[in-house]
């Protein structure tokens, strides 16, 4: 996030697209409840009525995949109508002609006309937004123009055109100035505890702790420097979809899986499965043994949150302590532990510099230490810097306090960058044999691949069973009532599951959530046509077709 | 104001029995004040006279229309002495306790009803022939003590006097049921 | 910024603030029980009280917007009597059964009635509603205990922005309730929980705590959630190494004092049975290894699609070194057969920064591949 | 419309009213009713058609006359200005008083052809001239129970038509809202409320023109002005009254409050159980809308005003303003702290006027007479008149309107005609559950807000209940303690559990098993729910239990059995 999440309470308007905040982040959804409630404008764009909806001033409810003709629309709209923020645009960004010259073929009419959303509402969205216009009550900022805040989630990164559409955002809000000051900017809402962390040290392909391109040599040999090592690997890597692949070609022999379970969260399950099966060796270090380890040679029981010392980074990029809780079953041990032991004895046995002994860490603090070193957003932060609230990046002195808003004075590459990005369809469209569209999602009471939440008690007692939620005009279509068993088909595969009869959706969607083994979602999603930057799949467009087994 | 569409989120939107016209005088009401949740005294009274009292359904379904959490609706219904949640009984004698009526003796009016009837204040006969129920003051001071029954005011009424005239219904009604049973 | 004097302390406060938070931000203990610094203002227990210089009758300080040069008093025998009165006729409608309660220790009624010198009620004792409903495996709704304060409602109304739950009835038959006092699944509950956590009495108590240690029994553990990227702080309340239930700190740093149900409730997992509790080898490879006597061969069955997962069926336990000593073997194997980048290594978004940096330093500096990734894009 | 075609209107009706040689008056409002006006008014008008004579009679139906405890009532009225009451007017009198009251004229009656039901009508006329019993169905002008009222609000009812806006036009309706309009500035009407000295009538008593001024001064797009027509405290029905009998009278005072605080919108808030007074609210809207009177450029001024009906729905704290407003938001109707104060964040947050009936209903006099002569009815600090509703063990029980500082003794013994029987005069409660009783050893008291304060009681909206000496005070009270424990709306400790003890404390002493000490026990919780309780009304609760224990404590004491 460029801003903090505390300043949501006091934004003038919050657009909240592809994001099902009051599910999959209920925390936020509290700010967003309060900042409503106190009189902001709420704009939700999504493609499914979520629950957050009963809170919104304005929702559009656009085709699925059709969000960016929206998008552009609504800055077609702002540059016509003179909402933009010329000083900003001028001081502060470049770029802008050509960017502006591809929004004049982006008229609310085609818009309306390719998204299913009436033109007043993107008019009315593109006003509200620009000029953070409230529904009622004073803002706090006491200026010309209220503060808008964009709010965003996998719902628009996990597209063929993810970045595209991540790249919208960003122009929008440089377009109307709502970026680098309190209560706007552009905000993703990370949906794992530690993917901030995870990103910011390094467990990336292409780049090491801090962002740092491996390809960049005069980085990398800092790195290597700190690490004492001769030399790193300069090349970028092999994201996880390119790896099932490359082992289905026999490129990669071994996988090192640590908490994770791709079997259930990786696109196209069934094409995962041959690839692992394939492998040499498959090592799943977990506190379970989820559905990937039945694929694995050796499981490694490792601790949960709850009983290790170490830091988590949020989505507003808060570094803040974790500690031990309890104690851990058994022999499981903390995941650095592990990996450190590993470390060590493959060190010696590949003969690796500088030594097996570089490997004994006596904490988590030491390794933090280390990790400061080679991190620096990180370079101001200690163990004893974190009490009691934790810091958030960059924090590059001993000294700084932090940085709770992103690109105040200047961007992060000096000018914001405005992007000439043109509309894309998804890679996979509806057809005659596969007419409806499939989006996966999380539940309010389940957590990802379900390891831990479903043998949670009261969770499971709360939503014991998957089910597919279907608009009750397809359900007529096929004589479904609510509670029956379906069938859905994609090109990749077969889940069977129960429906749930909602207007949630839309007519044409069916949605399903990835957290059921008994109804696994990404035997279905497609791992072909992965987004050309950030290489992340299409999981919430896939075309399906469903089927009655009542009607056979 | 808000311009999110129908539905309700969790709460499923329940469409109402077809062909129950008492549903359309609901949404009238609700249609003159253009579902705004403001107008939720207003759809209860329009929905207790339609409907005689307020059923989990009905709540349930202003919920849905007007957006007003169905706990809200029922913490509004439940505050307001008028609203009611039985069906009640085809006649009704409502006694005035107020102030006026209290000291001239209405008290002895409502034990006597409560007897003759069996059943205590602000119930319905098991029969679901007649409520008893009380008014705090109905305005008709210089008439005291006041009874209603079935709409009809009884100023200076005795104990004597309001169980002869519900003795008279309930007799009439007596009639009715031995002819239909005859019948 | 404005300039007040509460009990001869000179307080600055920001503009629009009231003297009780001015006074509570500064240490100045004012009784309070339906107040609180994230909701709306009730006004309805009538305990905080004070008396304000040039006024005849005291105020309170809950709704009282502090003015430059106000004088405040806070304690006073004319409010000492005020309090202990209100807090008699709460108490009257209150069961004085602490010693058995879960709640003591931690109960704002029983600290006030402690402070105010209240053994018991002065009244009748008179108890208004007797509902008791157990009707989930979250919390627990005990209306015996409920005073009534409202913080409940205006959390689920305010904050969360559900509204499963309101006052109904009125007077002394109100109640808090689900529409017809249903069962909380009926109604539109998320079951975060949080009315349980601004709940000042044992009204609303989580069902993990029941009959298992009192406020001087646990200890009390700051961390942070687990499941999504909010990074909610959590205080674990444990006793012998068992959580007994989880809450947000008074001051959580992205959360305040919230939470949602999975970051509460759903901590349980940890002590599941299925746990890994030590290494394993797959079976085909720990015969081949010689630790164990019979073949065995990889099903077809698709993991998902096993009905029953049983982890023994397909796994031997071994010693850690045994484990660590296959892995690191094979690992150096495969990067000298087939090259570094022959191997991969996913990351996780569920570990530590210090997992995860040892993990791609493990990759790159050891291994030698950038072929290290998590989930942040699944 | 403008102000021309409103004087032509009012002059027709005037023209029209006066052609007729006699009007009948019939009391059709909810007492008179009840004791069977509608067949009153149907035999008049029977009996008029039916009638041999030449005369041009008409029978209007009008509001409240006052003397309920003697209705029907009926009027008639000389072309004159002669007027005679008549009482207790069942059918056979109606009868026999057309007969009596038009003359005779056989020769006019051959030429009518009547129907058999006339002719029936006739007939019975005919004996009805012989009958002897009129006389004491009249009721003599000279009465107490008539002079000494002084008519303000109540001026017009029972005069006008409530369901006929050219009647209230004839007796000069809306020519103060036209000369606000069109002569004086908000602020203007503000001082001029100030200067009179109408103090709210609700029962706190506080300034009108003050209140008018606070939210005159807010800026604000969007303020509103709220009717308080939730009368609430039994006994009393002078709101309701002045709703069915003169709506006119209320909507125009409201509209004047509108155009002196510079609000476009307002609100009737009327209790349930008032279908009548709803239904000619909601009348008068809609036939001021019809003429141009609401809605966009009132009187083809630049004001423009919309009115909205809401009703109740049986909660007594709901005539607390603040608990009011979240009634009119839909919401359960709780009171809320004050500050603010809905002057400058009322009705959905907005500047809000909350006046109650009786005090709209003074200001269009107020602005036509002016605020000197206004001032001049009433004492020192209470200026003007009260309306109260006279009710309990009298002769003449029904409404009033006195000037203030009127005794007791006056109200009682004269206008109320004494206890009937052989009781004595004991108390007169005064102020509904939230008011006391005062004693017969007050009896000289004047009547206005600081002495009824005093003496621990209050004006309250207007409720006055006479209690004989065969009323025990201690159950009394506790008859108004059920009510207040059923009326709290339960938000704040002191008012819903204070109250619940405070019965069970008498509870117990009228059972007889009270101790000494259960009666300073009483009054020390009675002082704390008084000073604790969130609003009005609750603190207030205690007063009917505190002024008894203060004047009748001996009764009490004699309930308990160790202090015999």
């Amino acid at each position: 996030m460029t801003n903090s999440i505390r300043e949501i309470r006091d934004a003038d308007c919050i657009f909240i697209t592809g994001s099902n905040t009051a599910e999959a982040h209920p925390v936020i959804s509290y700010e967003v409840v309060r900042a409503v409630k106190k009189g902001a404008h709420l704009i939700i764009i999504d493609p499914r009525r979520i629950p957050l909806v009963d809170h919104a001033t304005l929702f559009l409810q656009p085709h699925p995949g059709t969000d960016i003709y929206v998008f552009l629309a609504m800055m077609h709209v702002i540059i016509r109508e003179g909402w933009m923020d010329e000083t900003f645009i001028a001081e502060r960004t470049e770029d802008y002609d050509a960017f502006a010259v591809i929004l004049e073929g982006y008229t609310p009419e085609r818009a309306a006309l390719a998204s299913g959303v009436p033109e007043e509402k993107i008019i009315q969205a593109a006003r509200w937004y620009a000029l953070g216009e409230r529904a009622h009550g004073e803002s706090i900022y006491g200026e010309a123009h209220g503060h808008s805040t964009i709010l965003y989630a996998m719902g628009i990164t996990q597209r063929s055109n993810g970045t595209d559409n991540v790249l919208t955002l960003a122009n929008l809000s440089m377009l109307c100035g709502q970026i680098g000051k309190p209560s706007t900017g552009v905000n993703p809402l990370r949906g794992q505890a530690n993917v901030q962390g995870a990103c910011d040290v390094g467990g990336l392909v292409n780049v090491l702790p801090g962002y740092q391109q491996v390809t960049d040599d005069k980085l990398r040999g800092e790195t290597a420097k700190t690490w004492e090592v001769e030399k790193l690997p300069c090349n970028v890597g092999l994201t996880i979809v390119e790896s099932t692949h490359a082992a289905l070609a026999g490129e990669v022999h071994a996988i090192y899986v640590m908490g994770e379970n791709p079997l259930m969260s990786d696109p196209n399950s069934n094409h995962v499965e041959q690839a692992f099966r394939k492998l040499d060796l498959l090592i799943v270090q977990d506190i379970f043994p989820s559905e990937t380890a039945y694929l694995a040679h050796v499981l490694l029981p490792a601790a949960s949150s709850l009983e290790k010392d170490g830091t988590f980074t949020n989505t507003e990029r808060r570094v803040q302590r974790i500690r031990k809780v309890i104690s851990s079953p058994g022999e499981a041990l903390a995941d650095w532990a592990i990996i450190a032991d590993i470390a060590a004895r493959v060190t010696q046995k590949l003969d690796r510099k500088p030594g097996p002994e570089a490997w004994k860490y006596d904490s988590a603090s030491s390794i933090f230490d280390e990790l400061t070193l080679v991190t620096p957003i990180y370079s101001g932060m200690s163990y004893d810097r974190l009490e009691p609230s934790g810091l958030q990046w960059p924090c590059p002195s001993e000294t700084h306090p932090g940085t709770p808003i992103l690109h105040v004075d200047t961007f992060a590459r000096g000018q914001g960058k405005f992007h000439a990005v043109e509309a894309r369809d998804p890679a996979e469209m509806t057809d005659e044999e596969y007419p409806l569209t499939l989006t996966t999602g999380r539940v309010l009471y389940h957590y990802h691949s379900g390891t831990m939440t479903r043998r949670s008690a009261p969770l499971h007692w709360r939503e014991p069973r998957g089910y597919a939620e279907i608009n009750p005009q397809d359900a007529e279509a096929l004589g479904l009532k609510d509670g029956f068993a379906v069938i859905i088909h994609s090109r990749r595969g077969t889940v069977r599951t129960k429906t749930k009869i909602s207007d949630g959706v839309p007519p044409g969607t069916v949605f399903l959530a990835f957290h059921w083994r008994e109804a696994p979602a990404n035997r279905l999603t497609q791992d072909h046509t992965l987004d050309p930057v950030a290489k992340i799949p299409e999981y919430k467009i896939s075309a399906i077709r469903l089927e009655n087994p009542r009607a056979r | 104001m808000s311009d999110t569409g129908s539905s309700n989120g969790k709460q499923k939107s329940k469409v109402h029995p077809s062909g129950d016209d008492r549903y359309v005088a609901l949404d009238r009401t609700m249609k003159r004040f253009h579902n705004e949740k403001d107008a939720l005294l207003e759809v209860l009274h329009s929905a207790q006279e339609t409907f005689g009292y307020l059923s989990e359904e009905l709540l349930f379904y202003i919920s849905n229309h007007l957006h007003v959490p169905l706990s809200q609706v029922y913490g509004v219904a439940t505050f307001y002495h008028l609203f009611t949640f039985e069906p009640q009984g085809k006649h009704n004698c409502i006694v005035c306790t107020g102030t006026a009526c209290h000291v001239k003796g209405s008290s002895e009016i409502v034990e006597k009803m409560s007897a003759v009837l069996s059943i205590p204040v602000g119930k319905t006969t098991e029969d679901g022939l007649f409520s008893l129920s009380t008014a705090r003051c109905l305005g008709c001071c210089g008439l005291a003590p006041v009874a209603v029954i079935n709409g009809e005011i009884q100023g200076k009424a005795t104990p004597e006097t309001i169980a002869k005239k519900v003795g008279l219904i309930l007799a009439d009604e007596m009639v009715v049921q031995d002819q239909e049973e005859a019948g | 910024m404005i300039t007040l004097s509460i009990d001869t302390k000179t307080i600055q406060v920001a503009p629009d603030t009231n003297v009780l938070k001015a006074a509570l931000d500064n240490g100045i203990h004012i009784p309070h029980l339906c107040y609180h610094p994230e909701l709306s203002i009730s006004g309805g227990c009538r305990l905080c009280l004070v008396e304000v210089e040039g006024q005849d009758q005291p105020v309170l300080s809950c709704g009282l917007t502090a003015a430059e040069g106000m004088v405040i008093q806070t304690q006073s025998e004319q409010l000492k009597e005020l309090r202990r009165g209100v807090l008699d006729l709460f108490i009257s409608d209150h069961p004085l059964d602490c010693v058995v309660c879960d709640k003591a220790g931690s109960c704002t009624l029983q600290e006030y009635a402690y402070e105010y010198g209240l053994k018991e009620t002065s009244y009748e004792p008179t108890v208004s509603s007797t509902l008791f409903q157990d009707d989930n495996p979250f919390f627990l709704r005990d209306h015996q205990y409920c005073i009534l304060c409202g913080r409940c409602v205006r959390v689920c109304d305010e904050i969360v922005g559900v509204h499963a739950i309101d006052f109904a009835n009125r007077g002394f038959e109100t109640n808090i309730a689900t529409p017809y006092d249903g069962p909380m699944i009926d109604s539109t509950c998320v079951f975060c929980g949080n009315c349980v956590q601004v709940c000042p009495t044992a009204a609303l108590m989580p069902v993990s705590r029941l009959q298992r240690g009192r406020e001087w029994d646990l200890d009390r553990t700051l961390s942070v959630c687990g499941y999504c990227g909010v990074g909610c702080q959590i205080e674990y309340a444990t006793k012998d190494d068992d959580i007994i239930y989880a809450q947000a700190p008074e001051h959580g740093t992205a959360n305040g004092p919230f939470l949602c149900t999975k970051g509460r409730y759903g901590w349980d997992f940890a002590t599941n049975p299925e746990r890994l509790k030590q290494p394993m080898l797959r079976r085909d490879v720990a015969h081949e290894l010689g630790l164990s006597e019979e073949p065995w061969e990889l099903p077809e069955t698709s993991p998902l699609d096993i009905r029953k997962p049983n982890v023994e069926q397909y796994f031997v336990p071994v010693d850690w070194d045994t484990a660590l000593e296959f892995v690191s073997s094979r690992l150096s194997e495969i990067t000298e057969s087939h090259g570094p980048d022959s191997i991969m290594g996913l990351a996780s978004a569920r570990c530590t920064n210090e997992d995860n940096y040892l993990f791609q330093k493990f990759m790159r500096a050891v291994i030698g591949t950038n072929n290290v990734d998590h989930c942040a894009r699944l | 419309m403008s102000r021309d075609k409103l004087d032509q209107i009012a002059e027709k009706e005037q023209a029209r009213q006066s052609q007729f040689d006699k009007r009948v008056h019939c009391c059709i409002s909810t007492a008179c009713l009840s004791a069977g006006a509608g067949r009153t008014i149907q035999t008049l008008r029977d009996s008029v058609d039916a009638a041999p004579t030449g005369d041009e009679v008409e029978v209007v139906q009008t509001g409240c006359m006052g003397l309920c405890s003697r209705g029907p009532l009926v009027r008639v009225q000389e072309k004159s200005g002669e007027e005679v009451y008549y009482a207790d007017v069942d059918s056979e009198c109606a009868e026999e008083l057309v007969a009596k009251t038009v003359s005779w004229d056989q020769a006019e009656a051959k030429q009518q052809e009547l129907s058999p039901e006339l002719q029936a009508v006739r007939d019975r006329l005919e004996t009805a001239r012989k009958k002897r019993s009129l006389k004491k169905h009249i009721l003599s002008p000279d009465l107490p129970f008539f002079t000494k009222q002084f008519k303000v609000v109540l001026r017009d009812v029972g005069y006008v038509d409530p369901e006929k806006l050219e009647d209230y036009l004839a007796h000069g309706g809306y020519e103060a809202l036209h000369k606000v309009l069109t002569e004086m500035s908000p602020e203007q009407v503000c001082d001029e409320m100030l200067r009179s000295g109408l103090r709210g009538r609700g029962g706190a008593g506080f300034p009108t023109g003050l209140k008018w001024g606070f939210v005159r001064r807010e800026e604000s797009d969007v303020k509103y002005v709220v009717v308080n027509g939730d009368e609430g405290d039994p006994g009393a029905y002078m709101d309701r009254t002045v709703m069915e009998d003169n709506p006119h009278q209320v909507l125009e005072g409201m509209m004047i409050a509108a155009y002196a605080v510079g609000a476009n919108h307002g609100y009737f808030y009327i209790r349930a159980e008032y279908p009548i007074a709803v239904d000619r609210i909601r009348g008068a809207i809609r036939a001021a809308r019809r003429h141009g009177i609401l809605g966009k450029s009132v009187l083809g001024t630049d004001f423009s005003y919309n009115a909205d009906v809401r009703i109740g729905a049986g909660a007594f704290v709901c005539g607390e303003e603040t608990a009011l407003m979240h009634s009119i938001e839909g919401k359960r109707g709780v009171p809320r702290m004050r500050p603010p104060y809905p002057s400058t964040s009322g009705l959905w947050g907005k500047p809000t006027v909350i006046n109650n009936v009786e005090t709209l209903a003074s200001v269009p006099a107020i602005i036509k007479n002016g605020a000197d002569w206004y001032a001049q009815i009433g004492t020192e600090k209470s200026k003007g008149t009260k309306v109260f509703a006279l009710a309990g063990q009298l002769t003449n029980t029904g409404l009033i309107e006195v000037p203030m500082g009127i005794t007791l003794r006056e109200i009682v013994y004269e206008i109320g005609g004494d206890v009937p029987g052989d009781a004595e005069f004991k108390a007169a409660q005064t102020g509904g559950p939230s008011g006391g009783c005062i004693p017969n050893t007050h009896m000289d008291t004047p009547v206005d807000y600081e002495s009824l304060q005093e003496l621990g009681s209050i004006m309250g909206s207007g409720g006055l209940v006479i209690i004989d000496s065969t009323t025990s005070m201690p159950e009394f009270a506790r008859f108004f303690m059920d009510f207040c424990v059923d009326e709290s709306c339960g938000k704040c400790v002191p008012c819903r559990v204070g109250t619940v003890q405070i019965r069970t404390l008498l509870d117990k002493i009228i059972d007889g098993r009270g101790e000494p000490e259960d009666l300073d026990d009483l009054e020390v919780l009675c002082q704390l729910v008084r000073s604790t309780s969130l609003c009005g009304l609750g603190q207030s609760t205690p007063n009917p239990v505190l002024s008894t224990l203060r004047f009748f404590r001996q009764e009490y004491e004699a309930l308990i059995p160790s202090s015999v």
